[in-house]
């Protein structure tokens, strides 16, 4: 009797694998059907789509009068990375608030949690893709979350611009829809070390990263240049990140001597070590930092502890924008802009130019508002906008930063250019 | 009388309390927005930037309601009186708490004071809508009012409904309808009858089949996860569930299939390019050896010995994986890229085979799992998890099964974890943190110990309500944690217990003081 | 000569200090009812404890059939066929009275896991053989009508005798059984007196019991050991015991002659029946 | 062969048990003697720097540890959200600070000398109160609402509760005051990143006022515990409630009073390690509990679980084997915490109850 019960169930097991294995025959069919599922979707909401939508690779984005021009966003809004999802938010929305929108459309941020782990950041492009008013996704923010959600978008047509993602590999797959402002780390690397041997005239370093993909390329790259420009670098040395107490590592460093110290990292790690700094006995030693450690954070937080750290920024020195921005941020948030994360500056500019290339190429037909998703792509793509990081330009595989690194020392507690 | 004041005080109290924690994390203006969009009222009233005050007042009103619900205990039935005293007392206290809160903070907002520093939530916007623009004095006295006559509204409804208990008892017969029924004897043998049981799985296979490719992409995505979930509850149910043992470093297994599906299939780093099929089962493999290597010295450790030893091993594997000395053979924190996906006869699998596959995985591993429960092997488990010294001394080894228990449910999890890479085609460290192996415990224990059904459950509840709670937005995790301790005191048997559990409470607490009795004072 | 069932020399187990079992030998004949007697704390259940192999003894050695078993895990024990049932009652809680005997029978069946999945010939022949048994036993026991109720819901009375069904599943050769009367009241005393005799008698099977209730040790045991802080201070038949100075000595205290009495009464109702 | 094996009761598991420890030995042995007889490895004075920060962190851990050890003592439960209890001691804390730093000391003329730095003294100690409090309120309300209506329910469930408790207070904290890290005003005596400096051979190491105030006070703490178990009243009930709470209850102690306060008192060390944590480290939000509650429920383990001086060596212990671990067995840094969850896999399997805790009297029973 048991026997047959089990007979039962692997007929069922059998059927339902049958089932599933002729299926993939079919597969390019299914899959161009998937891609312009929702176009296809809107078609039979609005009668008589205009030509330059039909034409489009990936169709319209059908948006009906009262309704928002929605932006995603995938960001850590929770858990312990939550500092820079909610200010990266707050930045983007911040751009999209003061825009005055597009003929009668106002723009809208629709931010969803990825705690920072890559499993949530395909969950939330899945997500993103399956609202059809979505027409751009600023993010996503860490790069493992945006390499989960990249084919994702891909599929569906949706452009990336991140304003944080740093992973240089994330531009070399080919993809036609991410693009960043953040300059990868290959680039930063390569400015840093130049800097650090010719023109601070370093020859032995210590290169430190706190473990995360984002230090750990900076400080392989440092590594790589420094010693390639004939430089030594003397320790190498990865930390914990979250810890209260640097100061172990931070000997271990102090003892081989280096004349400064590369950190790949964020400014939290950051602000503990240069606290801990003499107590590890690096009193004349140089604590070079990269994008991750500039911002307000790290010089109200070390105070005279942090005086001559330097790091990088891709924001210019002071403009008359800035200052606004500053203003606008703090008045809106209670915090100061970059006080949660370095990336507020980025983070505005990148909802200006998703809103710049959005109003290249939506038009107005009725009561709708079309944008054309393939058109979208390519729009972002070939932006051409100058924010508060400067020109933001990008090139065939989508690295816009076109305006370079600023270098920053803190002098008496403030972040000024480099000479 | 007495006792009316200290309930309704009490009960005032503790509404002032959690009404001010709502107000400090900026809740009210949420829940006011979330009453707006039920009702259907404006979220924004024409070219102002000001929030319909009514929404909030209903969302007062609510709270003032329930403040009049719990000023009486469940079962009681006191004499009118009472109730009006103990709506009255509570409310009016709950008002003068959260009152007072409001006009000292609006008088500061007035002036001009900025909280934002402090407590984020409490910026001009919130605390405009929050004194219903007008001044603090009269918004204080709002509340009073409100939370005043609705508290005591709610006290008198309650004492109404108490004294419907015609309508209860009905309702009572119901509910114990019910669970005869389910224990009647010919709906067990309807259940048991094959041709309905065949019936009933062919009608649900058949929706299972049907359900992806009516989903749409995200709600694939979503109950993959849950059935990627599910497959590890499965597994670590046959460890703790089955056999007892608490182990809090299951991601470990997790991570080493993951891991090693991924290093075998990636281009990078290392471009093995191995069939996918059987990376899926050198994952299984490898993940069955990692258990074998950490079970057989540390499977004599009892309780909670074992589980920080466990929790430490998980969190060794991590840091070894993100770390520089491993960075060549795992890729660091950067995770392993473009991962394999399955292919069957040259295809790439849609989201829908996907799907498709992990149901048919699901549904043998709910095989595997059930088949191993009513066995010999399963008897011996359960035995072990009741009584090992006992189990023990009714001739079952314990150790070896304790390790066959930490292997097959280390098998369960290699497997999940090489679909897991493959399928979100990318792997990294920061995806095996401990939070993975204590969530993986939650779903074991809040679908009940041991019980097949309760895993799926619970793996839904735990994967796919976050999900739905996203609606939430900030306040999920919040509302999550919340409602993880509300279920454990109220139905800490699991959801969907196995057999025999609901005396179980009283049981154990025997066992666990015989246990402690055990050595004999003699 | 046959061998004794159970052999101990000189077994000694001491708790930091504590000398719990000081040197004792033990020989239990087979098929026969021999009992531990002896006041709180003498040391009888931490000799049932070494014996079946909880604690290994710091000296001495414990022969079963003539092969030693000191230090054997208690599953071997177990599987060489010894069983037994515990003073404050354990059984699997939250398993059934059948479930219960089908753990019993572990040692007896040899089908592995994998099997259980595939449910070959091999495993259903022998889960049918040993669902056959575990009613078998459930029946003797007259528990048959509480197959399917969860240990821990059982009457006391019940819970006493399902943990026997237990000992008795695995089919041992000696049966130790840690005060099985009590907390009786008299009938059920008396059916579980003629129930070990039954076991001894019908069975063929060894019994060694610690007992608390006199009447009942007179009145089934041929051998009685009486353990006085941790040591034998007296073995023999009931009625030897019963004469004997130091037994009475040891449970009442030197010089009362109330005892004596007392045991004499007994010696008479022993007569009687 | 096999037979001679059996009779001597080694099974494989003992065998390997025993092979990898002696594998482990020899490793560490190797390394050890390799990284110390490198030339121009450590000096003396970073040795020292290793010694200084293990130790001021052990000090912490160890605050945390027993509070662990006290609830598990007493329930056999871990408590999950005790990390989230030392964060709102943080919190706490660091609010105190802030308005002691906000007020101008009445008297003087200086509007610019704050009462922080006028009283620093009196102030820091009101700090560590308040805080020590509020994590003590917090334990309390913990255990009362999440942890008493479970006690008796299976073992396992008071931790899914526990969890639950710490994923709403982590949450809860991160709503309420923001998801930014913040900074502890510290007075200017205390000022991080100053210190005394002893020479130590030719160069000189800093012993920052912060960390010798923290270890001191961590001492304090300790000391003080310990008179509390040893000594008084409520001491003796505690242990006589961990002992046998049927028996202690027959004894006429009020067991659940005994328990409310031990979650008192492991609620108020939780605090004052946190307004620690906040004065030596500076920088927080609320996933600084997370982190430190790990490490503190490893340190209780490794003592031995429930046992209290077990605690305060398993706490010190740990600290020092993350700072000196790495540079002993010159490994990397990064790799601390793999070194300080191996030695506690080690000391487990060959003392399966830790360092101090009882061992069973046969591991059988």
């Amino acid at each position: 009797m048991k026997f047959k019960n089990f007979l039962i169930l692997m007929i069922v097991l059998l059927v339902s694998l049958s089932a599933c294995a002729p299926e993939p025959i079919e597969e390019p069919a299914t899959a161009e059907e998937e891609q312009t599922d929702e176009p296809v979707e809107s078609v039979e909401e609005v009668d008589g789509l205009p030509q330059a939508c039909l034409d489009d690779a990936f169709g319209c984005a059908v948006i009906p009068q009262g309704e928002t021009i929605k932006i995603g966003m995938g960001a850590p809004l929770l858990g312990d990375y939550s500092m820079f999802g909610t200010d990266i938010s707050q930045g983007v929305s911040l751009a999209l608030q003061v825009d005055d929108g597009f003929e009668g459309w106002t723009y809208e941020l629709v931010a969803e949690d990825t705690g920072g782990a890559p499993e949530a950041g395909a969950a939330v492009a899945n997500k993103m893709v399956t609202d059809p008013t979505v027409v751009a996704i600023a993010g996503h923010i860490f790069s493992g979350s945006t390499e989960a959600a990249m084919p994702i978008y891909e599929k569906a047509g949706l452009p990336m611009m991140s304003p944080s993602a740093t992973e240089p590999g994330l531009t070399q797959q080919g993809s036609k829809v991410f693009n960043r402002l953040a300059f990868t780390d290959a680039d930063q690397g390569m400015f840093a070390a130049n800097l650090l041997f010719s023109q601070l005239g370093f020859s032995k370093i210590a290169v430190m990263h706190d473990g995360g993909s984002y230090g750990q390329g900076l400080a392989d790259v440092v590594q790589a240049e420094f010693e390639a420009l004939g430089g030594e670098v003397v320790a190498y040395e990865a930390i914990t990140p979250g810890e209260a107490d640097y100061v172990a590592p931070l000997s271990a460093v102090a003892s081989t001597g280096p004349e400064a110290v590369y950190f790949g990292g964020y400014a939290a790690e950051a602000i503990v070590m240069m606290n801990q700094w003499s107590q590890a006995g690096l009193d004349d030693v140089l604590f070079f930092g990269c994008d991750g450690t500039y911002g307000v954070e790290f010089t109200d937080k070390t105070g005279a502890n942090g005086e001559g750290a330097i790091a990088v920024s891709l924001v210019p020195p002071d403009s008359e924008e800035k200052s606004a921005f500053d203003q606008q941020y703090g008045e809106q948030f209670g915090v100061e802009a970059g006080e949660l994360s370095a990336f507020s500056w980025s983070a505005f500019d990148t909802g200006g130019v998703l809103i710049a290339a959005i109003e290249k190429v939506a038009f107005v037909e009725g009561n709708n508002l079309f944008v054309p998703r393939g058109a979208l792509v390519e729009a972002v793509r070939n932006s051409n906008y100058v924010g508060l990081t400067g020109l933001v330009k990008c090139d065939e595989v989508g690295e816009c930063n076109a305006s370079g690194p600023t270098f920053y020392q803190v002098v008496d507690r403030v972040w000024l250019p480099l000479e | 009388m007495i006792t009316a004041i200290k309930d309704g005080l009490r009960a005032g109290l503790i509404t002032a309390i959690i009404f001010t924690f709502l107000i400090l994390i900026g809740f009210t203006s949420v829940a006011a927005n979330i009453i707006g969009d039920i009702l259907g009222n404006p979220q924004v009233l024409n070219n102002e930037t000001r929030l319909p005050v009514g929404n909030l007042l209903i969302f007062i009103a609510l709270v003032g309601l329930f403040t009049g619900l719990v000023t009486l205990k469940k079962g009681s039935n006191p004499p009118w009186t009472d109730v009006l005293f103990r709506g009255l007392t509570g409310g009016i206290l709950a008002g003068l708490i959260v009152g007072t809160v409001i006009y000292i903070v609006g008088s500061f907002h007035m002036e001009g004071v900025d909280f934002r520093a402090y407590l984020p939530n409490l910026g001009a916007s919130q605390l405009g809508y929050l004194l219903f623009y007008s001044t603090p004095i009269a918004a204080s006295k709002t509340y009073l009012l409100y939370f005043t006559v609705f508290s005591l509204v709610g006290a008198l409804a309650r004492k109404t409904l108490t004294m419907l208990t015609g309508l209860r008892n009905k309702l009572k017969s119901i509910k114990s309808q019910i669970i005869d029924w389910s224990d009647k004897k010919n709906f067990h043998s309807l259940v048991g009858n094959q041709l309905f049981q065949a019936g009933l799985i062919i009608l649900v296979g058949i929706g299972l089949y049907f359900l992806p490719l009516v989903w749409g992409s995200y709600w694939n995505y979503i109950m993959g996860t849950v059935a990627i979930y599910i497959l590890l509850g499965l597994g670590l149910n046959i460890i703790v569930g089955f056999s007892g043992q608490l182990v809090l470093g299951y991601v470990a297994f997790f991570a080493t299939g993951a891991y090693t599906f991924a290093l075998l299939t990636a281009p990078e780093p290392h471009a093995v390019g191995l069939n996918l099929w059987v990376a899926v089962g050198l994952s299984t493999l490898v993940s069955i050896l990692t258990g074998l290597l950490l079970g057989l010295p540390i499977l004599r450790l009892r309780g909670d010995y074992l589980a920080i030893v466990t929790l430490g091993f998980g969190e060794i594997v991590r840091i070894l994986i993100r770390s520089d000395l491993l960075t060549p053979l795992t890729n660091g924190p950067k995770g392993v890229t473009n991962v394999g996906q399955p292919i069957w006869r040259g295809h790439v699998f849609s989201d829908v085979n996907y799907m498709h596959l992990l149901m048919l995985l699901v549904l043998a591993g709910l095989f595997i799992a059930k088949r191993l429960k009513d066995s010999r092997t399963g008897r011996a488990w359960i035995a072990i998890r009741e009584d090992q010294t006992v189990a023990q001394a009714t001739g079952v080894d314990t150790y070896k099964y304790k390790i066959l228990a930490l292997l097959l449910g280390a098998a369960f999890a290699g497997l999940s974890g090489a679909l897991f890479a493959s399928r979100n085609q990318f792997t990294g460290p920061e995806d095996f943190a401990l939070m993975v192996s204590v969530n993986v415990l939650c779903i074991v224990i809040i679908g009940g110990m041991g019980s097949l059904p309760g895993i799926i459950l619970g793996a839904f509840v735990l994967k796919g309500l976050p999900e739905l709670l996203r609606e939430l937005a900030d306040y999920r995790l919040l509302a999550f944690g919340a409602l993880l301790v509300v279920m454990m005191i109220v139905r800490p048997e699991g959801l969907w217990p196995g057999q025999n559990s609901k005396k179980g409470k009283m049981a154990t607490f025997s066992n666990s003081l015989g246990e402690d009795n055990l050595e004999e004072k003699v | 000569m046959k061998l004794p069932v159970i052999e101990t020399q000189n077994v000694t187990m001491s708790f930091g200090g504590l000398t719990a079992v000081d040197r004792v030998d033990l020989v239990v004949p087979e098929q026969s009812i021999s009992s531990i007697i002896g006041p709180n704390g003498a040391g009888k259940t931490t000799l049932f404890n070494c014996v079946s192999g909880f604690y290994v003894p710091i000296e001495g050695e414990i022969n079963f059939f003539g092969k030693k078993i000191k230090g054997l895990p208690t599953h071997k024990i177990c599987e060489l066929g010894i069983s037994r049932t515990y003073q404050n009652i354990r059984l699997f809680n939250k398993m059934t009275s059948l479930e219960n005997v089908l753990v019993g029978q572990h040692p007896r069946m040899n089908s592995m896991w994998v099997e259980s999945i595939l449910r070959n010939k091999h495993y259903r022949q022998q889960e049918s053989q040993a669902l056959q048994y575990a009613y078998e036993l459930l029946d003797f026991l007259g528990l048959s009508d509480l197959a399917d109720i969860p240990a821990f819901n059982l009457p006391y009375g019940a819970q006493r005798r399902l943990e026997i069904a237990r000992a008795l599943a695995s089919q041992p050769k000696l049966l130790l059984l840690d005060e099985p009367t009590a907390g009786m009241n008299q009938q059920e005393t008396a059916e579980m007196t003629s129930l070990i005799r039954i076991l001894r008698d019908e069975r063929k099977m060894t019994v060694l019991l610690i007992e608390h209730d006199m009447r009942v040790v007179m009145d089934i045991s041929d051998i009685i050991t009486v353990l006085d802080h941790g040591q034998k201070i007296a073995e023999g038949k009931p009625a030897e015991i019963q004469s004997d100075q130091r037994v009475i000595e040891a449970y009442l205290g030197p010089g009362v002659d109330e005892i004596t009495k007392k045991f004499n009464r007994k010696k008479t109702n022993n007569a009687k029946s | 062969m096999i037979k001679k094996f059996q009779n001597l009761n080694i099974t494989w598991g003992t065998a390997l048990r025993y092979i990898a420890g002696l594998i482990v030995a020899v490793y560490l042995l190797w390394r050890i003697l390799q990284t110390t007889s490198i030339q121009g490895s450590y000096g003396p004075d970073t040795w020292m720097r290793f010694l200084i920060t293990g130790l001021v962190i052990g000090g912490i851990y160890s605050l945390i540890a027993i509070g662990y050890t006290l609830v598990y003592g007493i329930l056999f439960m871990i408590n999950f959200a005790h990390g989230e209890v030392m964060m709102l001691g943080t919190f706490a804390g660091y609010f105190v600070l802030e308005a002691f730093a906000a007020i101008s000391a009445p008297g003087s003329g200086d509007q610019s000398l704050s009462l922080l730095n006028a009283y620093p003294f009196p102030a820091l100690v009101i700090t560590f109160f308040v805080g020590a409090s509020v994590s003590a309120l917090i334990g309390y309300l913990l255990e009362k609402i999440a942890y008493r209506p479970l006690r008796g329910a299976q073992r396992l469930i008071p931790l899914i509760s526990a969890i639950g408790a710490s994923i709403f207070l982590q949450n809860a904290a991160q709503l309420l005051f923001g998801p930014q890290r913040r900074q502890y005003t510290n007075p200017d005596l205390l000022w991080r990143g100053t210190g005394w400096m002893i020479p130590v051979g030719e160069k000189s190491v800093m012993l920052t006022y912060t960390g010798t105030f923290s270890f001191i006070l961590s001492i304090l703490l300790m000391a003080g515990l310990l008179i509390l178990v040893k000594k008084t009243r409520l001491g003796k009930s505690m242990r006589a409630v961990a002992e046998n709470k049927q028996a202690a209850a027959l004894m006429g102690i009020d067991v659940d009073a005994v328990i409310s306060k031990t979650f008192i008192i492991s609620g108020f060390l939780a605090g004052a390690a946190g307004v620690m944590w906040g004065i030596h480290n500076g920088l927080f939000n609320h996933y600084v509990g997370f982190i430190p509650g790990i490490k503190a429920f490893t340190a209780a383990v490794l003592g031995g679980v429930g046992n209290i001086p077990g605690a305060m060596v398993g706490g010190m212990l740990l600290g020092l084997l993350e700072s000196l671990g790495p540079a002993i067995l010159g490994i990397d840094f990064q790799l601390k915490d793999v070194i300080a969850f191996t030695i506690l896999i080690l000391v487990l399997i060959f003392r399966p109850s830790g360092l101090l805790g009882e061992t069973l009297k046969e591991d059988k029973v």
